[in-house]
């Protein structure tokens, strides 16, 4: 009986094999490779994740029409998570399992990015993270494009402190990114010098007193911020104050509207948001917002060329464009668009520099520190460290919908582990 | 009812094979060459195991709406919870194999925990994790069924507040100050009783385990619905007042079917962390619990085979057309839905039985089907010449 | 008498900024305020600034005032000649009239001036400083509070002067304060002692953070007992201010639970439909504003976007009763007798329609701007009333009205009623029971309609807006007791009021919400039918 | 014997397999049952009339637990008082009860329906792992003979005509062998033969059962009725045999009287 078995089983091995030649084989003639594209298309993240699928295939066009990469044209395989993280794991599964694709571009919020990262560091996969996000992660399989804390949170403050403010106010989304950014922005203010009943928002310790969580956070999908705002006016009160928004996206409109409706204004106690990018500004009645402050890595308002020719070309492309519910007008690039733009282009550099689409070559040239791209928002490098070497820009909310930029820090490297680094003086 | 008058040899010689086909069959076609035609790659081995946990869910709601008429909208709840206890375990198994090289979770760390808060303690324990994703459901559901079931609340009522308390049990673990990961939850385990949790090897194991509950679940259940206790439990569904005036407690009887499926539910989540490396609050939301009940509608309710189909084939829809159509498979989900509601009541299951019906009634069985549609067929084309 | 307080003010300032000023302070010749006005506009750097500052001695206060503002507004733009020559000008009744001679603009139009925070931190302060004077109380009131919040001794004198002839009590109020907070960065503690003490008497909340840092201050113990006091009668008084600001927060919170549950009130309290996609029929509501408001705005510029909104609501009514006959024809009228599985249905229909939104509207939140007549607040005491949440307060109670004279006092409520109570009674006696469902399902519809036109003012409008209601709707009806407006109405309220003051209370947004989900739930062991229950001994199956 | 008793007079002996006195019921404001005193004895069949309204189901709801009295109390079988007790601990009492419109179980066969209600053990546990004796079944099949139903035993009782569900719920209450049965209406919607048969059926369970019979049908009633009470808004108008009632004045007023001009 055994041997019968064995006797299948060699069969079967043998079957399989021929037809593993073949299908090698048939993969060496075609001259395309499959990249992955995973975003929500549906369920509530599909507000802020269409764009980049959009911006992604964007992209890819353009490498396509520009000859590809080592002379292959590239397939992206377009995969929807619909807001369902488990979803996404499976869905990371199936791009790398089943349809072998040699990267994959995707995820918005933290929580899609840690269902996907045993995926990616099973099957040995590459992953472009392009959100800004809270560090704490450095993974062999994960490249970030995105904003790290300290090319987002400590630049603003900075800002904040050379333009007098004395208290801040930390609120933000009840999530991983708010609570780890406020905590190293608690660290990073005592470090200034500024005395803790100066931080609003509220502070929370563990039983041994040490502080576990800093500022003040609502759920996501709230949409009530009465509360906030009359806690915000009184803290404001005595002047010099200003508020370090990491609300999650379309909450952002509830929080303002109410902010601009109790009377409050940029020039009494500003706000500097980090989640809130042109494509979300786009919700906001714009006039109530004049004046707040954002920061970011790209700003739609940065006079380059290469910015003006990647804005025209997006909205060329876009025009043209068949794929089926795509929203042709009144398009805005923010930086979350233009980092998964870079990530494209930065993959591309690396395959070229490796000579091959194998992961681990590819890695090495990304990490070889050599591999940059000159993108919309000026010059980007990967560093050893998986993240990028990039610039920072300071911007001011105009009545258009657009930032103007204030200030620039240029090339500032992306730093993931920032939590105990700042020291109280 | 419908099903009792199939002859039972060949329901239970079809549920045999069902069982080998999925238990060792498919198990061993995934240990073959990757080459072989007749491979089952890792992943749709995994993708299998994680339908089969949703279908123990799906049991569990069935066996309250199909079986006892009451529609619990908190069925996902009971499944989380599960997933959570369970998924502490493996949270601590990682140890320092995690992101921060720490004995504690990595989102402690980020959030500057230095110890482990008191109810993580025991969760180092592999019997007393798999327990307690027995008797937190359990305990959960004894509370609230309690409350409820005393209060007379049935129906409609009934369904919206578990719907609130899955809401609010959802908003209360989205909270980071809840020390159970917020709106992160678990992943990235690494470890489940000292072996690699990916490996394909674990996987395969986890999934034969996996479609053994569930054959044991779904036999556990066609002899309690086949029970005296059964019977009491489909008459509080079609006349409570009755059995109430019958002097039974109904209140015993439903808070014992209401426990015992949040402890089927339970289990479902227990094993459905492993398989797909994540647990977290977004999957106990209001509409999770939604998608269980439509499941078992569209499986057919008041049966133990619907919830199974049900669940499979809504899931492996949903796996098909978020890749195939991303942008469109919503409508056809929802549109599915729908017509399922309004055309079949009783769900993919009632329209086999009605098909296997209709052509048993006719005359010659099968062939006498296939002779009057050949002969209209031929009727038709004589007409159009 | 305006003049001479015109004068006199620019005296004062004069003398003040004489020594900082030098020699361009003494020439104030006459009409050179739009010259001065010019070159500040159009040189750069920290020379604009001083030249902003400098402006304090312009002419014509009234003029600089205005320009200024424009310009804090990026309202200045700049045009330029044949000779490259630069020309500021400003737009009056949409015609262009040139800053430096207030002629109107004969060359072609340019772009507006591009502010940063630090300039128009400039403009602001030469304003405060003009706006002392200004003809307005609420200026002067603003200037003032600016001002004092700086604490420069060299205000003081300015300030008591203005005091002595204030008329006004608020400004007057506001000089005090000023005066007290900037005497408490006075070198002797006996001064600042006595401001303390004045302080307390105001009950001054600007001042709270140096109440507290006084009061933290042992090294003085006259000062730091005079701190105290004043810091506990502030609190206390802060802490009345904030109960009352709670409850108008609980009351308006409430009207918007109120007026999203009524059509649930209707569809699910009187007809026993589960309608899960409910949610999605408010976002029908709130993005027919959102056209309304394309439409009004593009017809009439920006004068129609003080009235799209009126226009909107019986827009939002109707397009959102559409869509619910719509679903009751096609969906509903079939699960009448099957309310847990219309439950089912409806949500399917949920799923489709926020997919719907995606294709129509694209998947991003559609930006809404608010009539100028709903932006804003006013304030009693410490107490401030947004016009937005007042007017939802108002419109959730004219709704119910015209709800409740709809269901009694009209022969088609009575109709409703009949068919709600006994649907086959009705039919019996000759009502057209189809019709009645109809209507009543479009009425209550039309209603969630409603609610996403006054949501669409509160917060973002996007596909996914009505799933974060439709909980706390079901919830607002069951509470009421299922088929009893006025018991919505009170569940409405309370669940409002309760969620607000936990919420001030914890300081927490979701503990107290997870508070009152779970009071609900207890609150209904108790009351299985909710507040006011539907009469009888309707308890057979 | 004293025949026609006023509402509200206790008779002078105790032993009653059932006792309301004083009870009232109000229900959001409306009064359904005003200080009612109702007294009957083991064994007996008694009938109770009354119009729309009086507060027939409302007395039977406060009997079976299904509301509890405003005020005022219930005693069963001499001295035990049903107000603290629940439905089901009424019912293991011995009190059974036929709903106005059937009430059966309509997805199980007539034989489960019978199962279900015989007497024995109602906990869960024994629900589990109990047995079905020889005698169980012997007393189905016997009580399936009394209320003619045997050839349907294995249908579902869903499908069973109206007259043969009410016989079946009526057979339930046999099969839950109670003391008291309340049988609310049993002949509405019946032909007249299985009107009188059901009257035969209730006639012969008098003497071995306590039964209360509620019921509007007059020529039912004259087939049945022993002891007839007239309820009318939530008290007790009179009691007797039924052409004692029927020629009682203030009955013919308020509810013959009205019957009369139809």
């Amino acid at each position: 009986m055994k041997k019968i078995i064995n006797f299948l089983k060699a069969g079967l091995m043998i079957l399989g094999l021929a037809a593993t030649i073949h299908v090698a084989h048939a993969q060496e003639d075609k001259d395309t490779v499959k990249v992955g594209i995973l975003h929500s298309l549906s369920g509530t993240m599909a507000i802020s994740e269409t764009s980049l699928r959009d911006v992604d295939l964007f992209a890819i066009d353009e490498i396509n029409k520009a000859g590809g990469v080592l002379g292959k044209k590239i397939v992206p395989v377009v995969v929807d998570g619909a807001s369902d993280w488990p979803l996404f794991a499976e869905k990371a599964k199936q791009l790398l399992e089943q349809d072998k694709v040699a990267a994959v571009f995707g995820c918005w919020t933290s929580v899609s990015r840690k269902s996907v990262l045993p995926v990616f560091e099973k099957n040995n996969g590459l992953l472009f993270y392009s959100v800004q996000y809270e560090g704490e992660e450095l993974s062999k399989n994960i490249f970030y494009t995105a904003e790290a804390v300290n090319q987002q949170a400590t630049p603003a403050v900075d800002y904040m402190l050379e333009q007098g403010k004395k208290k801040f106010y930390l609120l933000g989304s009840d999530y991983v990114y708010p609570q780890t950014t406020n905590l190293v922005l608690l660290e990073y203010l005592l470090s200034k010098g500024v005395p803790i009943e100066n931080i609003g928002g509220g502070l929370r310790k563990d039983e041994s007193g040490k502080v576990i969580s800093a500022g003040r956070y609502t759920p996501f999908g709230h949409t009530d911020y009465q509360q906030i705002v009359a806690d915000i006016k009184k803290f404001a009160a005595s002047g010099d104050a200003c508020v370090i928004n990491t609300l999650n996206g379309d909450t952002n409109v509830s929080f303002f509207k109410e902010y601009a409706a109790a009377g409050l204004t940029a020039e009494d106690c500003p706000v500097v948001s980090f989640s809130l990018s042109e494509d979300e500004f786009r919700a906001l009645p714009a006039k109530d917002l004049v004046g707040q402050l954002g920061c970011w890595t790209y700003f739609m308002s940065i006079d380059t060329p290469a910015n003006k020719k990647f804005i025209a070309d997006f909205n060329t492309w876009l025009a043209a464009s068949n794929v089926a519910g795509i929203v042709k007008e009144k398009r805005v690039t923010c930086s979350p668009m233009v980092l998964s733009y870079n990530a494209i282009y930065l993959w591309k550099a690396a395959v070229e520099k490796a000579g091959s689409f194998d992961v681990d070559k590819v890695r090495e040239a990304l990490e070889s520190g050599t591999i940059s791209f000159d993108g919309p928002g000026g010059k980007v490098t990967f560093t050893k460290n998986h993240h990028m070497t990039k610039n920072v820009y300071i911007g001011e909310t105009m009545a258009n919908g657009q930032f103007k930029i204030l200030k620039t820090f240029e090339q500032v490297p992306g730093e993931p582990f920032l939590k105990g680094t700042f020291k109280a003086k | 009812m419908t099903q009792s008058k199939l002859p039972l040899s060949s329901e239970h010689i079809a549920i045999i094979v069902i069982a080998f086909l999925g238990i060792v069959v498919a198990p061993y076609l995934n240990t073959l060459p990757p080459t072989s035609w007749l491979y089952i790659s890792d992943f749709t081995l995994n993708l299998w195991g994680k339908y089969l946990t949703l279908a123990i869910l799906a049991i569990s709601v069935d066996l309250l709406w199909g079986y006892t008429g009451l529609l619990s909208l908190g069925q996902s709840l009971f499944f989380i919870l599960g997933g959570y206890a369970f998924g502490m375990y493996l949270m601590l198994q990682i140890g320092v194999l995690g992101q921060s090289k720490s004995e504690l979770p990595d989102f402690m760390v980020f959030l500057g925990y230095t110890q482990l808060p008191w109810f993580w303690r025991a969760s180092h324990s592999f019997w007393f994790s798999v327990l307690a994703a027995l008797w937190v459901p359990a305990l959960v559901a004894l509370v609230f069924g309690y409350l409820a079931f005393r209060s007379r609340i049935k129906g409609v009522y009934f369904s919206i507040l578990t719907q609130a308390l899955t809401y609010a049990a959802c908003l209360m673990f989205f909270r980071n100050d809840t020390a159970m990961g917020g709106n992160n939850g678990f992943t990235d385990f690494k470890l489940i009783l000292g072996y690699d949790i990916r490996a394909p090897e674990t996987q395969r194991a986890l999934y034969i385990i996996t479609a053994t509950t569930l054959l044991l679940i779904y036999l556990g259940c066609r002899w309690l619905t086949s029970t005296k206790f059964g019977k009491v439990q489909q008459a509080i569904r079609d006349s409570e007042n009755r059995v109430l005036f019958s002097g039974y407690s109904t209140v015993s009887y439903k808070l014992f079917i209401f426990v015992l499926s949040s402890m089927i539910a339970g289990i479902g989540g227990m094993l459905y962390v492993p398989q797909v490396g994540i647990i977290n609050p977004s999957d106990m939301a209001p509409d999770k619990s939604l998608e269980a009940v439509v499941w078992v509608a569209v499986g057919g309710r008041g049966t133990l085979v619907g919830p199974i189909v049900g669940a499979v084939s809504v899931n492996a829809l949903r796996s098909y057309s978020t890749t195939a159509f991303p942008e469109y498979w919503l409508f056809l989900q929802g549109l599915v839905f729908i017509l399922v509601v309004l055309f079949l009541p009783k769900g993919l299951v009632g329209l086999w039985t009605s098909i296997v019906e209709y052509i048993s009634k006719q005359e010659g069985g099968l062939r006498g089907v296939w002779a009057s549609v050949m002969e209209s067929l031929m009727k038709r084309k004589g007409a159009t010449k | 008498m305006k003049l001479l307080y015109h004068n006199i003010t620019r005296l004062l300032l004069l003398f003040l900024l004489a020594g900082t000023l030098g020699l361009h302070a003494q020439t104030p010749s006459g009409g050179n305020t739009r010259q001065l006005i010019t070159e500040a506009i159009l040189s750069s750097g920290d020379e604009q600034k001083k030249k902003i500052s400098e402006l304090i001695n312009a002419d014509d206060v009234a003029l600089t005032s205005t320009i200024l503002t424009k310009w804090r507004k990026s309202e200045v733009y700049i045009a330029t000649d044949a000779g490259d020559k630069k020309v500021p000008y400003t737009l009056e009744e949409d015609k262009p009239i040139r800053i430096d001679n207030g002629q109107p603009l004969t060359l072609p139009q340019g772009s507006a001036v591009e502010t940063d925070g630090a300039l128009r931190k400039a403009i602001a302060s030469t304003l405060n400083l003009l706006g002392i004077a200004d003809p307005d109380p609420k200026v002067r009131q603003g200037a003032v509070a600016k001002l004092g919040g700086q604490q420069k001794a060299e205000y003081v004198p300015l300030f008591k002067a203005r005091l002595e002839k204030e008329t006004n009590a608020q400004v007057k109020y506001t000089l005090k304060e000023a005066i007290a907070i900037t005497e408490l960065a006075d070198a002797s503690p006996e001064i600042q002692t006595e401001a303390l003490k004045t302080l307390g008497s105001l009950y001054s909340k600007r001042s709270g953070d140096l109440l507290k840092k006084f009061a933290g201050d042992p090294s003085v113990p006259e000062r730091q007992a005079a701190a105290k006091s004043s810091l506990v009668k502030l609190e206390n008084y802060l802490s009345f201010c904030e109960t009352i600001e709670t409850m108008f927060r609980g009351v308006n919170y409430g009207s918007v639970l109120l007026i999203s549950a009524l059509g649930l009130a209707i569809t699910f309290g009187l007809m026993g439909v589960i309608n899960m996609a409910h949610g999605e029929l408010i976002v029908v509501g709130a993005y027919s504003v959102y056209v309304m408001e394309g439409w009004f705005t593009r017809a009439f510029g920006d004068a129609g976007l003080q009235w799209y909104f009126i226009a909107a609501i019986p827009f939002a009514f109707v397009n959102a009763a559409l869509v619910g006959l719509l679903l009751e024809r096609s969906v509903i009228r079939f699960l009448y007798n099957r309310p847990l599985e219309s439950l089912l249905a409806t949500w399917g229909v949920s799923l489709v329609l926020q997919q719907s939104f995606r294709y129509i509207f694209g998947p991003n939140n559609v930006p809404i701007n608010s009539p100028s007549w709903l932006i804003g607040n006013f304030t009693i005491l410490d107490i401030s009333f947004a016009y937005n949440r007042i007017f939802v307060v108002c419109f959730a109670a004219l709704i119910i009205l015209l709800t409740w004279l709809l269901l009694t006092k009209t022969p088609l409520g009575l109709l409703i009623r009949a068919v709600m109570q006994n649907r086959e009674m009705a039919s019996c006696v000759g009502v057209r029971t189809a019709q009645v469902n109809m209507l009543t399902f479009a009425f209550g519809s039309g209603l969630a309609g409603l609610a996403g036109a006054f949501l669409a003012q509160l917060g973002n409008v996007g596909p996914n807006l009505g799933q974060a209601y439709i909980i706390d709707c079901f919830m607002t009806v069951v509470v009421g007791g299922v088929g009893n407006i006025i018991g919505t109405v009170c569940s409405a309220i309370s669940i409002g009021v309760a969620t607000q003051t936990l919420e001030q209370v914890l300081q927490n947004s979701v503990l107290g919400k997870i508070t009152v989900l779970i009071t609900i739930i207890l609150f209904l062991q108790i009351r299985p039918g909710g507040l006011f229950p539907t009469k009888g001994r309707g308890l057979e199956d | 014997m004293k025949h026609l008793v006023q509402a509200g007079e206790k008779p002078t002996h105790h032993d009653f397999i059932l006792a309301a006195e004083g009870v009232n019921k109000v229900f959001d404001g409306f009064k359904a049952i005003t200080n009612l005193n109702f007294y009957m004895d083991e064994g007996e069949l008694r009938t109770v009339i009354g119009p729309n309204g009086a507060g027939k189901t409302t007395f039977m709801d406060l009997i079976t637990g299904r509301t509890k009295p405003t005020s005022g109390k219930i005693t069963f079988a001499g001295n035990i008082e049903l107000n603290p007790l629940s439905a089901d601990q009424i019912y293991r009492l011995g009190i059974g009860r036929k709903f106005q419109n059937p009430t059966v179980y309509i997805h199980h066969t007539v034989y489960d329906n019978l199962l279900l209600s015989l007497k024995g053990s109602r906990s869960v546990f024994s629900t589990l792992f109990g047995k079905v004796t020889s005698t169980d079944k012997d007393r189905i099949y016997s009580i399936l003979e009394t209320i003619g139903l045997t050839e349907c035993v294995h249908m579902l009782a869903g499908t069973l005509a109206h007259g043969k569900k009410q016989w079946l719920e009526i057979g339930m209450l046999l099969a839950q062998d109670a003391r008291l049965l309340l049988v609310d209406e049993p002949a509405a919607g019946l032909s007249d033969e299985e009107t009188a048969k059901t009257g035969e059926l209730l006639l012969s369970l008098a003497g071995k059962h306590s039964l209360i019979v509620i019921e509007h049908d007059m020529v039912f009633v004259r087939q049945i009725a022993k002891k007839v009470t007239v309820l009318h808004q939530g008290s007790i108008l009179c009691e007797g045999t039924v052409d004692e009632v029927q020629n009682n004045e203030r009955v013919r007023e308020v509810y013959l009287g009205r019957k009369a001009a139809h």
